[in-house]
């Protein structure tokens, strides 16, 4: 093998575990994030004991996970069980490998593009990607072998499948303005102006998609636990569920990245380098998303599919039709 | 050119009739009556008043230009055949357009009092005026295609008119019987047309009759014999001639005025037509007029005889049709065109009227046609009486009367080209014409009434619509000799053109004189005015004076009277000869071939496929992944042929 | 490198083929195909197709096979299999004509492919101006209107689809 | 080297196994999918033969064949599941009224 080669691996390697560790390191601080934010919303202080203001408790947590029974009920499928934390982990994860936090920049000399791999497809392989996160789900709910984690499953895919098509549609619009498939270039190219500007409807349909999409409130039904116990993941314990709760929260991060750079102007800013406001743009949007959890009340079943179907679906198919009307008109 | 403007108006007299029936048979049964009628008469009598108009734009070309071809379209192309649809005015069409318009537009009017009560009135308006179409296409078309379409029109009109009261089983099979025997001479029409297509590669009038006149056929050539042998079997079918006369006196069966229009004015005079147009084609072959002259002159005779006993009126006078057809035959037969035509002109007008008139009687007495109970009626009817008496005055040959002339030039021509046989043939056949006539004559309107009381009871005069055209057409009887009375020979003149290309017909008109000198034709006008008035007295003693006398005669000469009676069992005959083997023919095919090996055949295979196939159906198991087996094992096959294949 | 890449996913594929159908539980079965429709996902790189390859994954994997998985659960069709099989006599005969099909194709590719004559798509030019954008190109002019029937076809499938599944 | 006979060779194997998939399972669900994989095998000899032709018509007839296939896959499963309703179950050997 020759070096540049060698170089490019070794640089991609680098990449992917910076990467893995920040979200790594995000997802921790996110659960703390969100339990004191959504106290201090209801005014209350959330976590105070394991360390300064409790900001040592996700750790707590985790070594609490990590040293729980592993129970795997008699009746599951055992290796679906197993499996399929991981099959929803994963997807969310590698989705980041085509998402740029960060203009190029020099290291001893060498140019690095601060996205893992910039693709031609990169938006098709989020969705490609993003379209297998279903099967971690539904196979959890089905390897159970319990009626409540069978009906969160069936209703986590069902809900994913409705609202991946809007939330496909809704980005098109920005990829009809661009012109390209390719990320980086979505993000170059909102150097002087923002999409959410252009495309402010299609952020709107993002935005509730994103959130119906990741299962979050107040789109939570596939994990209510007022109507389906915990939903897919009730039989899980120990480890399984904590990966589980990082998909989630995996999840969460992508989808935010994923509107920062369609429609945010990815790491597009002035005065901070890149990255800082890739990060701050990021922040601000998992901010909303503990926002509006602690804001929302949940919906009922039939009207979250109303609402996909019914409601966004054609308004983003209206999206793309006045996009592509006015930049004919413009031309 | 104000005289081709008028021949250009030709086809309008076909369209008139045409558009007439197509009105009348498409919502004539919403109109009333009068608008059918007036739909149906209006028709025809545009056709007449154009026909005259055509008339008269050919009078106004020089005799030898009167040849007018009108191309309509091109209708048949295929390979080397062709066939246009066009039309051909010359004396003769227009002669018999004219006749056929003119009386055709007198019967219709006749028809609207004869069939008023009738239910089928806007039926029998629409066939009416189908038949005029047709029969004005049979003459005005110019080429064989075009007569023949006319020719099978007019039969199947005669068919449908013949069957027009339907329910009635003697008209459906007489219908039938006149179709069936029509079939028979059509075909050797057919099959004569298409011989002249074999041997002159078109049909077209002009172009045929042209090459037959080159001379390129020698006289006597077994081609032409054949061709006009075979026109001439159509011919006897349509006019009524031995051997196939038989479905005429039948088809009395139709309303009368029906057989005054089809059956004794136009239809019938279709083959005699087709032999005078066809003179060139007949000339050339010597075999084929004697065969022409022969049988007409015997059918003249039979028909005759037929007619001296017969007591149904409508059917004494179809045998008198009959008769004078053979008369008409003969004519041609000998070359005497002229006087065919002349003939069937003159027949035209007191035939129809003879019908009209008899139909007029049968009108008034209810629907009797027996004229055994009949007899007296002259003062209860007079102006069917008189008319009446025009017409078999003029049939029967008394001067200055229309059938007269003609008869006497046939009978003249007969002797000067044929022999002495055509002629006392002829002559007898005068004889029992004007027997029979003035029999008929007799019994219906003179002698003691023996008409039934309630009959008697409704017995009336017709009404006017009846009445009038019987008037006109007793004034053309009258007068309509004079076209043809010897010296003047305006017929003879007007017809030359069209037999004048057939090198010795010639004889005809003018000619005749040259030959054979003034004084016999006045001779024989004496000598044929004897004969008739010879019949005419036999008749006066038998049914005048002793009313007994035929009785005994009929007592004396049993065997003779029954034979004539029954018209020499002709009918017998043929049911013997041809309708019994046909009819057992056709049971035998219909048992044993058809039930037996066809139907036993279409059978057997329905049964053993079934069979077969109530194995086959285990196959289908409807297991899908089967199927698919099978699916797989057929892809596996063609993979390895392909393979093989390479 | 795309030769290892090609035998490792040629390997999965027919193994996860094999396991697909002679596993007893539809789910399991399900998961193979998916496998087999992802690693053909990665051949379809291979061979310079990513726009293909992206919308395998999507229809293929995240939309159509989700249904199955669906169908599955909501029949609950969990492992049992029925045991009569009424065509048990097929069972060999069919392994068998399988085993003739492929060496009757095999036997055909002894023969050798004969290779049409080359396009202008070439691998260079084809990533100079992009597969996907090449693809749309196509689709809206030299295709439009199988692609426009194709449309006319989903739609009557989404109708049939919801007839046939209404409860009546 | 990679040609495009193992590509074939491949896609060969593949329907293969399909075809007996279709075969010898009687759960109808699973016959479906067997029909997927023969397809599927056929878009990638598809796809191989565009490549060494270097042409576009295969891989846009792949993305036909898909659309076809989600539209089969839409109506046939709609079509699984209105059977299951009536005959409590999806073998396809009890779904054999279409006979004699």
């Amino acid at each position: 093998m020759d070096k540049e080669f060698f170089i490019y691996v070794l640089i991609s390697c680098i990449k992917i575990l910076i990467v893995f560790g920040v979200i790594q390191f995000m997802i921790i601080s996110m659960i703390w994030i969100e339990r004191k934010v959504m106290a201090h919303m209801q005014v209350r202080l959330g976590p105070m004991r394991v360390g300064p203001h409790g900001l040592l408790q996700p750790i707590a947590d985790g070594i609490k996970l990590l040293f729980k029974e592993d129970i795997i009920p008699e009746r599951a499928d055992k290796l679906l069980f197993v499996l399929a934390p991981a099959m929803s982990l994963v997807p969310a994860l590698i989705t980041f490998a085509v998402i740029p936090f960060g203009d190029k920049v020099q290291i001893f000399g060498y140019s690095v593009d601060l996205v893992i791999t910039d693709i031609n497809i990169g938006f098709l392989y989020i969705f490609a990607v993003g379209s297998l996160g279903i099967y971690g789900i539904v196979m959890a709910g089905w390897a159970s072998n319990n009626k409540y984690s069978l009906l969160g499953g069936i209703r986590a895919s069902a809900q994913m499948i409705s609202y991946e098509l809007t939330l496909g549609i809704s980005l098109i619009g920005v990829i009809m303005l661009t012109g390209s498939l390719s990320l980086v270039d979505i993000v170059n190219a909102q150097a002087k102006l923002w999409n959410i500007v252009l495309q402010p409807v299609g952020f709107f349909i993002y935005a509730i998609s994103a959130l119906a999409e990741v299962n979050r409130t107040p789109f939570d039904l596939p994990e209510a636990e007022s109507e389906l116990v915990a939903g897919y993941h009730t039989e899980y314990s120990s480890m399984k569920f904590a990966m589980f709760f990082m998909a989630e929260y995996a999840n969460m991060i992508t989808v935010s990245a994923i509107a920062v750079t369609f429609f945010l102007g990815g790491w597009q800013g002035p005065f901070l380098p890149p990255v800082a406001w890739f990060m701050i743009k990021l922040s601000c949007c998992l901010f909303c998303f503990i926002w509006l959890r602690s804001t929302y009340p949940r919906l009922r079943y039939d009207q979250l599919m109303h609402l996909g179907w019914k409601f966004l679906l054609p308004l983003s198919l209206l999206n793309i039709l006045i996009t592509g009307l006015v930049m004919v008109l413009k031309g | 050119m104000v005289e081709h403007s008028m021949l250009n108006l030709v086809a309008l007299i076909l369209l008139f009739p045409i558009l007439g029936t197509a009105v009348n048979g498409l919502v004539g049964k919403r109109l009333k009556k009068e608008t059918v009628s007036y739909i149906a008469c209006g028709s025809v009598g545009l056709s007449f008043f154009t026909a005259t108009l055509v008339f008269s734009g050919l009078l106004l070309l020089p005799p030898h230009e009167r040849l007018f071809e009108k191309q309509l379209f091109s209708w048949i192309e295929s390979g080397s055949f062709k066939a246009a649809a066009g039309l051909q005015v010359d004396p003769l069409s227009i002669l018999l357009t004219l006749i056929i318009t003119g009386i055709g537009l007198l019967i219709h009017i006749y028809s609207i009092g004869y069939m008023h009560e009738d239910k089928g009135y806007h039926r029998y308006f629409c066939y009416l005026n189908l038949f005029t179409f047709s029969m004005l296409l049979l003459v005005l078309g110019n080429n064989f295609l075009l007569m023949f379409i006319g020719w099978e029109a007019v039969g199947l009109c005669s068919y449908l008119l013949i069957g027009f009261w339907f329910e009635k089983k003697s008209a459906s099979d007489a219908a039938k019987k006149a179709f069936i025997v029509n079939r028979v001479g059509d075909f050797g029409f057919a099959l004569g047309i298409m011989l002249i297509f074999l041997t002159f590669h078109t049909i077209d009038y002009t172009e045929v009759f042209h090459a037959a006149s080159q001379g390129n056929f020698p006289v006597g050539s077994f081609t032409i014999t054949m061709i006009t042998l075979l026109l001439f079997v159509g011919a006897t079918g349509k006019s009524a001639q031995i051997p196939l006369y038989t479905w005429l006196p039948d088809a009395m069966e139709g309303p009368t005025p029906v057989s005054a229009l089809i059956h004794a004015a136009t239809m019938v005079t279709a083959g005699v037509y087709m032999i005078a147009r066809c003179n060139v084609l007949y000339m050339l072959s010597p075999l084929t007029m004697t065969v022409v002259a022969s049988i007409g002159a015997a059918t003249a005779l039979f028909a005759a005889s037929i007619g001296l006993v017969q007591n149904d009126i409508k059917r004494v006078l179809a045998y008198s049709t009959v008769s004078q057809l053979g008369y008409m035959f003969l004519a041609c037969g000998v070359g005497a065109f002229t006087a065919g035509v002349f003939h069937l002109v003159t027949h035209a007008f007191f035939k129809a009227l003879l019908f009209l008139g008899s139909g007029s009687v049968i009108h008034a007495l209810s629907g009797e046609m027996d004229v055994r109970k009949m007899g007296g009626l002259r003062h209860h009817i007079p102006v069917t009486y008189k008319t009446f008496l025009i017409g078999t005055v003029a049939i029967a040959g008394i001067p200055p009367f229309a059938g007269f002339f003609s008869k006497d030039e046939i009978l003249l021509e007969s002797l000067t080209y044929g022999n002495l046989i055509y002629w006392s043939v002829a002559a007898v056949a005068s004889l029992f014409t004007a027997f029979y006539m003035f029999r008929l004559l007799f019994l219906t309107f003179h002698g003691k009434s023996r008409v039934e009381h309630h009959v008697m009871e409704h017995l009336h005069e017709s009404p006017k619509n009846m009445t009038i055209p019987l008037i006109v057409l007793a004034g053309l009887s009258s007068i309509g000799g004079f076209l043809g009375i010897p010296g003047a020979h305006v017929m003879s003149t007007f017809l030359s053109p069209v037999f004048s290309a057939s090198g010795h017909t010639k004889v005809s008109g003018a000619e005749i004189s040259v030959h054979h000198g003034e004084g016999n034709p006045y001779l024989m006008m004496v000598v044929s005015t004897a004969i008739a008035l010879t019949g005419i007295f036999i008749a006066y003693q038998m049914y005048i004076k002793k009313p007994e006398l035929p009785k005994k005669l009929a007592e004396r000469f049993r065997f003779i009277y029954r034979v004539l009676l029954n018209k020499y069992y002709v009918d017998e005959i043929y049911t013997a000869l041809f309708v019994n083997p046909t009819r057992k023919i056709a049971v035998f095919f219909w048992k044993c071939v058809d039930i037996q090996i066809i139907d036993g055949s279409v059978n057997g295979i329905a049964r053993s496929i079934g069979w077969f196939s109530s194995n086959l159906r285990y196959l289908q198991t409807g297991y899908v992944r089967n199927y698919a087996f099978y699916i797989v094992v057929g892809c596996i096959f063609i993979i390895v042929l392909a393979a093989l294949g390479k | 490198m795309e030769a290892y890449l090609f035998y490792i996913m040629a390997a999965v594929a027919v193994v996860s083929a094999v396991y697909l159908i002679f596993e007893k539980n539809p789910v399991y079965s399900i998961l193979y195909l998916v496998m087999i429709l992802i690693s053909i996902a990665v051949l379809y790189l291979l061979l310079g197709a990513q726009f293909i390859a992206a919308v395998q994954i999507i229809v293929y994997a995240g939309a159509i096979m989700v249904l199955f998985l669906f169908v599955v659960m909501l029949l609950n069709l969990s492992a049992k299999e029925e045991l009569k099989d009424a065509l048990s006599f097929q069972k060999i005969p069919a392994i068998v004509m399988g085993i003739v099909l492929l060496s009757a194709i095999g036997i055909i590719l002894r023969s050798k492919i004969p290779l049409g004559k080359q396009g202008e798509y070439t691998s260079a030019y084809v990533h100079d101006v992009g597969n996907t954008q090449l693809i749309g190109k196509l689709l809206f002019t030299k295709y439009l209107l199988p692609f426009e029937i194709t449309s006319i076809l989903l739609f009557i499938a989404a109708i049939g689809a919801i007839i046939l599944a209404k409860r009546k | 080297m990679i040609t495009v006979t193992h590509y074939i060779v491949l896609s060969a194997i593949l329907f293969t196994l399909g075809v007996v998939g279709v075969l010898i399972r009687r759960n109808a669900i699973v016959v479906f999918m067997c029909i997927e994989l023969m397809l599927n095998a056929v878009n990638l000899s598809f796809v191989a033969f565009a490549h060494y032709l270097h042409s576009m018509n295969g891989q846009l007839f792949v993305f036909f064949t898909m659309t076809v296939a989600a539209a089969e896959a839409a109506v046939g499963l709609a079509i699984i599941v209105a059977v299951f309703r009536n005959k409590e179950t999806v073998n396809i050997d009890d779904i054999n009224i279409m006979k004699w």
